[in-house]
């Protein structure tokens, strides 16, 4: 079986670094708004003991901005383009998905229904992926929170309203005080927590969900390297992405795919047959590959 | 290939062994070997793996001896304090160069600089065949670093760098702290001003780094971090 | 102001390391259950690169056990003694706080309301706490989860519930497999993820409960030295607990105390004053202390 | 005070200075400085920090010499290499002795272990005047350890120590892998086996560490690690 090896959304621009983009089976974009956002103020990140925090505030040009400007240099890339769709109502989601729905350079959709850093839609995640289907007949990935007491449960509610794929998962609430002032070192107080220290959390929700749903699952959260992707494979993602890691190495996709691939070589032939959802034994469904 | 490849145009990533190190005062001037990495242009910087931490670090490129990269690090937090500690031998990721340096095509350049904004001055100054300069440190013992130039007037607080600019400074080229910057850039006409920002990745990936630029947040790691200004 | 140094719930048994207890300013009991709890099949820990999974299942020898055999000998330690109390149901909560109440032993009770390694009650928090609440005329403090999209919403409907205070937080829950087998190296699966990775994802709770609520609260998650006490404080914690940390250093409380000590006296007297909430700067109304 | 402060009754926890360490075979011998630590009964065990690593390693203590404590470990993991890779002087946190150890007052004892089961046989053998004892490797470089006891019988996988042991083996004291103590415990009636579990803590304190015992869940580390076994 091969990995197929994405960036997390808002981790990388494929416009300013063309060749890393390359390196990568799909590149999804930082998540797209109806309107253009300038962000939050900076300061807008900070790193942590083990991880970092970001508040970005989905800084991009609106949906507009995006299809006119961005999308025909993508397509040039030669990569399939996977677009991260973000909003604060149902309205919002409908809105972008039905803009993408003809644009053919357009792989596939994500809905980003857990930033941390901005105003919630009123929405549950469900009736925001009932909208976005809808509005689109794109493949959906809904992309979820780990911040929340059961995430199996918002697995089967988004697969009931339509998503065709799971993204696990975004950032979780964090902060930092800076050691003279003792105030928040982002601008805006919290920030989206993610890197090494988000691992362990990230693999937890794609086992859940995995054992929950039939669906193929985009597993990120801390990767590092290719013994970190192995373990979101056999806990159950067809597809792992990178983040934060492509800020210290921008050649992570090539390194942790070689890697990946000599963890599952060692293990021997047999092993990477039934490698998806290892992590479960018998007890999981399995479902199709992701592509 | 990990650790060789070619990645963001003229940028390279390599493992790069540590050399000697010495200390500058309170700074420390790192040497690296430079591999196949390209020295860039004066104020281009490079992100350097610092041992420990999640995040790289962006450090202006000081000196380009044959061969080598040298930075020249002020041990301010986790991250500085680990490149500090680096021995002989050790080897760390080094990225770049990047961002957009200096415009040398000037006429008249004075450099300025204010603390650890001498950094990129040395190489800098090299560049432009030794240009006055006016250093401005918050101690003596931080103006020792004032021997990586020559011939630069050196000024300690509570006296400030622009107490000692010319009525008629020419081309300014600066890097310093923020209020520095905006001080200079509301007395002198034609500048370029090397700006910081805490950035993730340095190549423009993250949107962390953002400085206003014209009502607008733009990426100071791939619009800067020398802004010009020409009033 | 002096901050309360108490351990975090689960965390140590006074019974077996006395001068780690009394070196405390309040002991919390490991959680109490209506009923005697075997625990969850071994093995219950694992480490991770930056914290632990435990799932130890409320291992406990159920209320009537516990008012027998135990809370006579903690009595005898001569520290203050919170009592943690969960359970599967309000009645559960309610039976266990209502054998509680005329215990003079007992300073406090804490309401584990997220224990993220047995079946959750039915009922909201607001309703256990409310169920408790109707139980006992002790100091309730309600114990909650970062696993939530908005942990200060929660803290509201537990202030209004009739909590008295807030300890934050609770594991979150986390996996991690086996470097041979890729099968969870805990046998339950997942557990709950505590230690140094915790640090920001609680600061960050404390940080939104305290702007939201009037209530005493006290903050753990990842502490390991003074200035981790101290950024909890600044967020808005009124005390501070120790957990992991005490795995690997029963003579933390002492030398934690004596570090925030060290950090306050260092940034002088007028500091100390407007020590606890001080990352909000003028915008956070300021609770009475926690005792 | 930090680093110095009685605790747990009769165990102490000090920060300890690294000796020389030699390798042994496959395994670490990790000389530490006693300090004011107890070196306490064989078969008990310390917890000791593993730099770099959120909780310390339980360890049973392998020979007492003055002022030494000296611990034979097995790379197996983050935490024990990064034992194994100490070098003198650095330091190391350590608690203990903690848990149980072998009840001393038996007539005819005769000491079983497997692999690094062997690690606490020097300690309980000198204090017992060096009974009898069958070792068992998983490899000939793995019996290298067995230079540590004197006149000891050693097989190496596929042979397994149960073959060795005598019709009426009297008192076995043993330590080593779960089926090795598994096979003791149904051939031989009168037992002291000293278990492993993962241990967060090593003081009663977590709940991590329990095995079966009587149908109850019981923490290992104050329970054990010898569990006592009389048919
Ligand atoms: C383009 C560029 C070139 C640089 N060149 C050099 C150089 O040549 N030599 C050198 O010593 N330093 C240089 N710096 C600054 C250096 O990158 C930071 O000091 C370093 O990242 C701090 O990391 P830390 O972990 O040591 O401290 P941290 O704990 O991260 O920071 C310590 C303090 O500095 C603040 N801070 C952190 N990063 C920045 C930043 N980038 N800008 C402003 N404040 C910050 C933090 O808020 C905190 O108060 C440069 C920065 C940029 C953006
Ligand atoms: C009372 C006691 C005394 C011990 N004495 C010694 C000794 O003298 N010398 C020595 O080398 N080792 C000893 N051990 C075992 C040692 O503590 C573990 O090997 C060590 O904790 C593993 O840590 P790690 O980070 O290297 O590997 P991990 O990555 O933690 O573990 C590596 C593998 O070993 C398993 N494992 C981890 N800890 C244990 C454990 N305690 N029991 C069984 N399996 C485990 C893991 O599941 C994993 O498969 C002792 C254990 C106990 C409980
Ligand atoms: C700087 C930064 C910006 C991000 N922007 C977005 C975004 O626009 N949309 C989104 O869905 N996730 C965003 N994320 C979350 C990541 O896609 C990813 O879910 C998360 O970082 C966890 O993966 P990691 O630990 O590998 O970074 C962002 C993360 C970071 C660090
Ligand atoms: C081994 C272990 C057992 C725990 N048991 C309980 C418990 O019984 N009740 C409870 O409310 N919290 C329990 N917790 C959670 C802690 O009280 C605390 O909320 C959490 O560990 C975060 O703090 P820390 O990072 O300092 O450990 C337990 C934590 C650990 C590690
Ligand atoms: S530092 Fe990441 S975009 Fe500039
Ligand atoms: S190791 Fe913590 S209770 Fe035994």
């Amino acid at each position: 079986m091969t990995v197929p090896i994405l960036n997390a959304s808002g981790c990388l621009d494929a416009l300013v670094a063309p060749e890393v983009a390359r390196s990568l089976d799909a590149f999804v974009t930082k998540t797209v708004t109806p309107l253009p956002r300038e962000g939050n103020p900076p300061p807008r990140i900070a790193e942590t003991e083990h991880g970092m925090l970001n508040s970005i505030g989905l800084q991009n040009p609106g949906v507009d901005g995006f299809l006119e400007h961005h999308l025909p240099k993508l397509a040039s890339l030669e990569v399939p383009i996977w677009v991260s769709v973000g909003g604060f109502s149902a309205g919002d989601f409908a809105q972008v998905c039905s803009a993408l729905d003809s644009c053919d350079d357009v792989a596939t959709v994500e809905l980003n229904l857990s930033c941390p850093n901005v105003e919630e839609a009123p929405e549950t995640s469900a009736e925001l992926v009932a909208a976005a289907r809808g509005a689109t007949s794109k493949v959906l990935y809904a992309k979820l929170s780990p911040a929340t007491s059961d995430v199996a449960e918002s697995a089967r509610a988004v697969a009931d309203a339509g998503a065709d794929g799971l993204s696990l998962v975004n950032t979780i609430r964090g902060l930092q005080l800076d050691a003279d002032t003792l105030r928040p070192q982002i601008a805006n107080g919290p920030g989206g927590y993610s890197g090494p220290a988000l691992r362990p959390i990230a693999l937890a929700c794609v086992y859940a969900c995995a054992a929950a749903v039939d669906l193929p699952i985009v597993g990120m959260g801390g990767v590092t390297c290719g013994r970190d992707a192995l373990d979101l494979v056999s806990a159950g993602a067809s597809a792992v992405a990178l983040g934060t890691l492509l800020f210290s190495d921008p050649e992570a996709p090539a390194r942790v795919r070689a890697e990946l691939e000599a963890e599952v070589r060692r293990r021997g032939q047999g092993f990477a047959a039934g490698l998806r959802g290892a992590a479960h034994g018998s007890t999981m469904s399995r479902p199709a590959s992701a592509e | 290939m990990p650790g060789s490849g070619l990645v963001l145009g003229r940028a390279r990533r390599e493992r790069l062994q540590v050399g000697e190190s010495e200390t500058v005062g309170p700074y420390t001037l790192l040497r690296l070997e430079r591999g196949s990495l390209d020295p860039g242009i004066p104020g281009q910087f490079f992100m350097l793996e610092a041992p420990g931490r999640v995040l790289p670090r962006p450090m202006s490129l000081c000196q380009a001896p044959p061969g080598e990269l040298a930075f020249l690090i002020e041990p301010v937090g986790p991250g500085t304090r680990a490149l500090c500690a680096l021995e002989e031998r050790d080897a760390i990721h080094v990225l770049g160069p990047l961002g957009n340096g200096f415009d040398l095509d000037v006429e008249r350049p004075l450099l300025v600089a204010g603390g650890i904004g001498i950094a990129p001055m040395p190489y800098l100054s090299d560049a432009l065949g030794s240009p006055p300069a006016i250093l401005g440190f918050r101690s003596e013992r931080h103006a020792e670093a004032a021997v990586l130039l020559t011939d630069a007037e050196v000024v300690v607080e509570p006296r400030l760098v622009t107490e000692l600019l010319p009525e008629d400074p020419g081309d300014v080229l600066a890097c310093g702290p923020e209020p520095m910057l905006e001080a200079i850039r509301a007395l002198v006409p034609r500048t370029q001003l090397a700006w910081e920002a805490p950035m993730a990745c340095g190549y423009g990936a993250c949107y962390g780094c953002v400085v206003e630029v014209d009502g607008h947040y733009e990426r100071l790691c791939i619009a800067g971090p020398v802004l010009r200004e020409a009033a």
